[in-house]
């Protein structure tokens, strides 16, 4: 009953013969999907694809559909798009189907419809890199603390899972307070001092967003003078998830051990890779790409490029490459 | 009208069952009993009068006569038949009206609306115009100017109870209580209102009249009860017990009512100068001087005026056009202008501008003196409560004590802490609205003898009321009609006179 | 000595050019009139698409959840109460009755109960929720502000608990159908709306019942006075809040293909902003479901024209709010009333 | 034939023994004593380290913000008014303070001011954001919710146009001082809420200026004819609220050891339910500020036993809201008042 295809070429002028490929932004709150955001305009213009103006769903899933509707309505032709609520984006991923508009989903993978292709880090692999670390820094026991995101994002769900399965598994002796904190940093501040008090002992922690409980955490472990150097043995162990550049100054300070860095511009450069290959009608299949990551087949068909997300430690945390390093310095 | 009046008690088993009784009725708020083994009944097609002080339990035997509030012992009935459940409200609707001493009137509705609250139709939609017309029609019927599709929060404190009593007597049942209908009624209103009310009782139907005018009860009752301290004191007909005797069973002293004692005003340049004050449609060009401890009365029917020009010098409106000035200096704009320039007010409706509901006596009489109750702005609790139970003995106001909060006093209490607080200035010049609505006999001569020896100290007194009693406190009363002052009387007049002033009828008789 | 004033002739009363009550109230009601059209405007300049059926029918029914929590809350700030939990029935009453009724593989409680029942069930939550907040506020005499809120907190808690968090996306058909079928060329939610908003115009217009909710709110104690039962209309009110919150989740279930763990969080505030914005009053008594239904419209168009105009997200919440305050004061200025 | 009682000799009036107002007042102040009692007793067989000094000092250092915000809205409340935008002033305040400090490297906007500036730069955007809500709720009669949730979305959008949705992490010395400082052994935040709770209970019991903001809550139209300046004093009250709710953010920062685009996001619910809590009405007028208190440290004993019992995540909400509720009702049978 519409008539979307009549009024179409929103978008720049610049590029208006090239069909438009619309991007929505999942919030302007947080350090990563800033640098995100940053990265989008830039790898638009050296892949000269006709970028739409971004829109931004506020981490709201009725936003995010009703701001698909709108850029479908302007005549977009592919949709990069971050549910964050992968349940409830199925019917407008089946709206968007019968549209043929393909969609490039980026760092979550829907349950459920039909995507082009998910461009995504391993969430179970942060959860699992970061017990790894820990295990052996701690030497498989001791008693670490984990600050969880919410149990309704399944990022958050992913790395607390795989993190849990890890430890079960290759370090039973190391004890796991799980606090919930609805990606607040209070929450995790506060619940850091009740832990302290209660377990003067903890050796560990796991935090699984960098953005928001980096400052909290050292905050309060300088308070009690608990920020000191790893050679110290009152030096408790951290483990980041991110790669914010925060995370590697405080790393190089030794005042956190290790994070993970998830690759804010691999996820732009990416999307707009996968768009531009949409719109063009190329197709992928499972396997290695040229670009050190490999395409798996999900399910139903849906293909996830699976981009590397490095462990920065002492190490490497100089590494020019990272996008940690490439941003506000 | 009845004259077979029958005991109190009973004991008339040949007698037709009384229309109402209440036996042994209890009633305790917390620790406070407003209701102590009180027994009334009453012979249908009389009208009875139900007197007594302040707080002694009137309007809670209403409530409980309405089924609003569940008696703790006692019963009512109805025509010799137990009065409904408690949660039937429409059987106790079917049985008794009422109007309220407290408003029961939704702003936000229409009149009609209010008028025909919840039962705006007999079952289906409502029909709005029909239900107006119906509206217009019954307010045409009691006389009351206003227009039925304007929203009942806009009317003025008369109009609003006009229209409850008009609701009251429309519901067509063969019971009608009315709790002090009269406090904010002018005298032709009070008029009118007796006339339907005798219309209604050659009708057959009978009325419990709650009224502090007793000159209303002898002038449409048929029996007296009164109560005093909770307590029921006696049952009579209203031709067998006088005026000073009905005093006396109210107080529980035989001690008369005194006289207006004649006063004079000693000669002195005005405290207060109006010079052709002008306030858009409330009144134009009033030219008025009050010498120090001259009581000057205002009245005039309703929209004459004579509020708003009050609340002016209050400071609660603003005029216009004109001057005001206190002992020569001009008076600024707004409450605490009118303050530091002397002016004391009682404001026109208590529960609206009067009181803090949840706040102590104590603290709604101090309200304007907070900065002399201690040092630096604090305010010493002791300080405060000394004053205010100075207050408390002054005015002779019932409470539990200075701390209770002001919600808990009956209406005639609430409105001496009105006045207390308006006195607790030391005006200069003391402006008064309907300063003794709802107060009973001995309360409204010791609060008129409260403004008399403020005014003998030399405080200028501007009383606005339609109350003959209280402008007869006044050394003259200027008469307003239609926003102009249209009559000055000085003392001496009699009632005639201003009745026919106030209807602007007349004038010549006026002057002298 | 006594002066007497001329006398002014007993003309007729001093006129009264005030406007009258319901005038003044049906002005209320179209106060964002004004605003919409202004919005129409700009919407309609930014980009043509603006008007095309297809984005007024987007619109539309991405407004229709929140319109009917709208509709709730409208009739329950009327009634002078408050309730904050629908948003958290949202959520709840379709996960409990999606729980009940898939496997458990599909993160099923595991009962597994017939699906037709889904709908009934969602809506006997509602009713449920309702029901228990009525009885805590009606009788308990409990705040209803405390009391939701609490409520908020427990009902997104149970939804969290029975689902451990997990999206639900395995819908029985009946449930994914109100949220997508489309009838006589528009979604069927925009229709379920435009009727029960009709209803509800007419019964609190209208009816004895309806009117007995406005006269609550207005002054309980002149409404008791009048025979009007108080509490057991508060229980209805606050009944049918539950019930329309739990159609809202159905509808928001079946748009979106799931119901998420966080369904309706974060809805209360907008819920109360379009009300109040629409000249519901938070004292009670005051207000309409048209204008309610106006503040909807307003804050859907608002959403909508800044994503067609392609603010920046740096800036797009201040813009937002910013236009909400304008809009707020575009209806003071025409209305002439102090809110409140 | 009728009767007349024995004249009763003018004895004392029937004995009125009766609750003063006063000590009712006062023992809904206390209603939530029994249920920290309880909440204390549970602590303790939870964890005995419930009891330990270090764990008490951090419950109290953790609640110092919100007691902040709750001694705002308490008193805005008790004024008869309304702030949601306390919550935004808590992240704006000290983000456009830091920002107008440090360097556009640490992303600040570039002025790079003296950095002694940061405080009370932060304190003057809380002073002007109440005075603006004052402004336009006084001055232009809009409805004080609606303002204030509009202003709510505009500060939080303002302070991610200008800080571009980062967390700032370069502190000037002097931010990060407040919330660590230790004094006399207690952290300094904790003193600094302390004394101006005691400030704020002594002002609002035993200072004229303090009544007044009863008396205005209590019934506006009577303080007005009191010669109470009502606009004057309620716009002192918005006023403070802004610059508690920058002091609150002062402390958060400090303590968190950085702005974050989210700081104080949804606070304000957590806010309005300690103040209800903890016996301040909606209606304005009534509660007092030792009673918002109690409600505040209510709040944070739940949240510590919770962390302490290690409730599984999936089901904290639940209880927590469940905790929440139950509390309340002790506090309504503990002083047996029907709330509103
Ligand atoms: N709801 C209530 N709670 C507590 N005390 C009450 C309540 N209602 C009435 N009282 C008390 O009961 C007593 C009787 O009050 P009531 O209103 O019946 O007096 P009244 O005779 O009608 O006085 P007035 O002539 O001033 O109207 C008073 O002491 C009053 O303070
Ligand atoms: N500020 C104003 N501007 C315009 N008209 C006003 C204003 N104030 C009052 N009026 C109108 O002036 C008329 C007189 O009002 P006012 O309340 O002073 O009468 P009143 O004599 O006090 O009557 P009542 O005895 O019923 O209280 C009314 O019609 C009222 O609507
Ligand atoms: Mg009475
Ligand atoms: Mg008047």
């Amino acid at each position: 009953s519409s008539d979307t295809g009549s009024t179409g070429g929103g978008g720049t002028d610049a590029g208006a013969a090239k069909p438009p490929i619309a991007v929505d932004l999942p919030r302007a709150d947080s350090d990563f999907w800033n640098s995100y955001a940053k990265y989008i305009p830039e790898y638009a213009k050296e892949s000269d694809i006709n970028l739409m103006t971004p829109t931004n769903s506020q981490n709201d899933i009725a936003k995010l559909v009703a701001n698909a509707q709108a850029v479908t309505a302007q005549g977009a032709k592919a949709i990069v798009m971050a549910p964050q609520d992968t349940g409830a984006i199925a019917s407008t991923l089946t709206m968007l189907e019968s549209k043929k508009i393909p969609v490039i989903s980026v760092d979550t993978r829907p349950d459920k419809g039909k995507v082009f292709m998910v461009v995504r880090a391993d969430n179970r692999a942060y959860g699992q890199k970061a017990c790894e670390f820990l295990g052996e820094k701690l030497g498989g026991k001791g008693k670490v603390i984990e600050f969880q995101g919410s149990l309704s994002s399944v990022n958050g769900r992913d790395r607390s899972e795989a993190f849990a399965e890890c430890m079960k598994t290759k370090f039973p002796d190391i004890t796991i307070f799980e606090e919930p904190t609805e990606w607040e940093g209070t929450k995790a501040a506060a619940a850091l001092q009740t832990r302290l008090a209660q377990h003067p002992d903890i050796k560990g922690v796991y935090m699984q967003a960098g953005g928001v409980f980096l400052a909290p955490t050292l905050q309060v472990l300088k308070s009690k003078n608990l920020l000191v150097p790893p050679t110290d043995p009152k030096h408790i162990f951290i483990v980041s998830n991110d790669g914010i550049p925060q995370e590697f100054e405080a790393i190089r300070k030794g005042e956190i051990d290790a994070t993970v860095s998830q690759p804010a511009d691999l996820y732009a450069k990416y999307a707009i890779y996968y768009a531009k290959a949409a719109v063009e009608g190329k197709t992928f299949t499972p396997g290695p790409t040229e670009h050190d990551s490999t395409i798996i087949d999900v399910g139903n068909g849906v293909l996830e490029d699976q981009l590397p997300a490095p462990l920065v430690t002492k190490d490497n945390v100089d590494d020019a490459s990272l996008w940690g390093n490439q941003i506000g310095k | 009208m009845t004259d077979v009046l029958t005991d109190a008690a009973g004991s008339g088993a040949a007698a037709p069952p009384p229309a109402v009784s209440a036996h042994e009725i209890t009633k305790r708020f917390g620790a406070t009993t407003a209701l102590s083994e009180v027994s009334v009944s009453i012979q249908a097609g009389t009208t009875h009068a139900l007197v007594g002080r302040n707080g002694a339990g009137k309007s809670t035997l209403v409530s409980v006569l309405t089924g609003l509030q569940r008696a703790d012992e006692g019963t009512v009935a109805f025509g010799g038949a137990p009065a409904p459940a408690p949660s039937d409200r429409d059987g106790w609707r079917r049985q008794v009206a009422c109007v309220y001493q407290r408003s029961t009137i939704i702003p936000a509705l229409s009149v009609a609306e209010n008028l025909f609250l919840n039962r705006q139709t007999d079952g289906g939609p409502i029909k709005w115009g029909g239900l107006r017309r119906r509206a217009g029609a019954l307010l045409e019927e009691y006389g009351v100017d206003v227009d039925p599709g304007a929203l009942a929060g806009d009317l003025n404190v008369e109009q609003r109870q006009l229209v409850e009593i008009a609701r009251a007597l429309s519901l067509g049942t063969r019971f009608i209580i009315l709790d002090e209908p009269t406090a904010r009624l002018d005298a032709t209103a009070i008029e009118r209102l007796f006339g339907r009310m005798r219309t209604l009782a050659a009708a057959g139907v009978t009325m419990l009249f709650i009224s502090h005018h007793l000159r209303e009860v002898y002038e449409v009752c048929d029996t007296v009860t009164v109560l005093r301290d909770a307590r029921w004191v006696l049952t009579e007909p209203v031709s067998a017990v006088g005026h000073d005797a009905l005093v006396a069973a109210m107080t529980g002293e035989a001690v008369k009512l005194t006289e207006v004692a004649p006063r004079s005003v000693p000669d002195a340049p005005p405290v207060l100068s109006l010079r052709a004050l002008t306030l858009g449609d409330a009144y134009t060009g009033i030219d008025l001087d009050l010498r120090p401890g001259e009581m000057v009365g205002v009245t005039g029917s309703g929209s004459s005026g004579k509020v708003s020009l009050a609340e002016t010098l209050g400071g609660l409106r603003r005029a216009d056009s004109g001057s005001v000035s206190v002992s020569g200096s001009a008076v600024g704009v707004g409450v605490p202008a009118a303050l530091r320039a002397g002016i004391g007010l009682v404001p026109e409706d208590r529960h609206r501008e009067g009181l803090v509901p949840l706040l102590s006596v104590a603290e709604n009489a101090t309200l304007p003196i907070g900065d002399r109750l201690g040092p630096a702005g604090v305010v010493v609790p002791r300080r405060r409560t000394a004053v205010a139970e100075e207050m408390v003995r002054r005015y002779d106001i019932r409470t539990e004590s200075a701390a209770a909060p002001v919600a808990s006093l009956s209406g005639g209490n609430a409105q001496k802490v009105v006045l207390a607080r308006a006195l607790s200035t030391d005006p200069r010049v003391l402006v008064l609205i309907n300063p003794t609505a709802g107060v009973d006999v001995r309360s409204k001569e010791s609060l008129l003898g409260a403004v008399r020896s403020a005014a003998d100290q030399g405080t200028g007194v501007l009383m606005v009321s339609d109350e003959l009693d209280d402008l007869r406190h006044c050394d003259r009363v200027l008469v307003m009609f239609h926003g102009r002052v249209t009559a000055t009387l000085s003392r001496g007049w009699d009632d005639a006179q201003v009745v026919a002033a106030v209807e602007g009828v007349t004038s010549e008789g006026a002057s002298s | 000595m006594t002066t007497t004033a001329p006398v002014s002739p007993p003309e007729a009363p001093v006129a009264r050019r005030r406007l009258t009550g319901p005038r003044l109230a049906r002005m209320r009601d179209l106060a964002l009139v004004p605003a919409i059209i202004v919005l129409v405007l700009v919407g309609a300049l930014i980009d043509p698409v603006f008007l095309s059926s297809a984005n007024i029918t987007n619109v539309l029914q991405q407004q229709t959840e929140l319109s009917l929590l709208v509709l709730a809350e409208a009739i329950i700030l009327i009634g002078g109460r408050f309730d904050l939990s629908l948003e958290s029935t949202v959520g709840l009453a379709p996960a409990l009755a999606v729980a009940l009724v898939i496997p458990a593989a599909s993160n099923g409680i595991g009962t597994e109960w017939a699906s037709y029942l889904a709908i009934p069930l969602c809506l006997l939550v509602g009713l449920a929720v309702g029901a228990f907040n009525g009885l805590l506020i009606l009788r308990f005499g409990l705040s209803a502000f405390i009391v939701t809120l609490g409520m908020l907190i427990v009902l997104r808690g149970l939804q969290i608990g029975i689902t451990g968090g997990q999206n639900l996306f395995e819908l029985p058909m009946s449930v994914l159908y109100l949220g997508n079928a489309v009838w006589l060329g528009l979604p069927a939610s925009i229709w379920i709306c435009g009727i029960l908003f009709a209803i509800g115009i007419a019964v609190l217009g209208f009816f004895r019942h309806g009117r007995a909710v406005y006269a609550i709110g207005g002054n309980r104690d002149a409404a008791r006075a009048a025979g009007i039962r108080v509490d057991r209309v508060m229980w209805t009110v606050f009944i049918v809040g539950g019930l329309l919150a739990a159609l809202a989740g159905l509808l928001m279930t079946g748009r979106l293909g799931s119901v998420a763990a966080a369904q309706g969080d974060g809805m209360i505030f907008t819920v109360f902003a379009a009300a109040v914005i629409g000249g519901v009053s938070m004292e009670g008594g005051k207000g309409t479901l048209f204008g309610a239904l106006c503040g909807v419209i307003v804050l859907g168009l608002i959403n909508n024209i800044l994503t067609l105009a392609g603010v920046s997200a740096q800036w797009i919440q201040a813009i937002y709010g910013l236009i909400i305050l304008v809009a707020l004061m575009l209806a003071r200025l025409t209305t002439g009333k102090a809110q409140d």
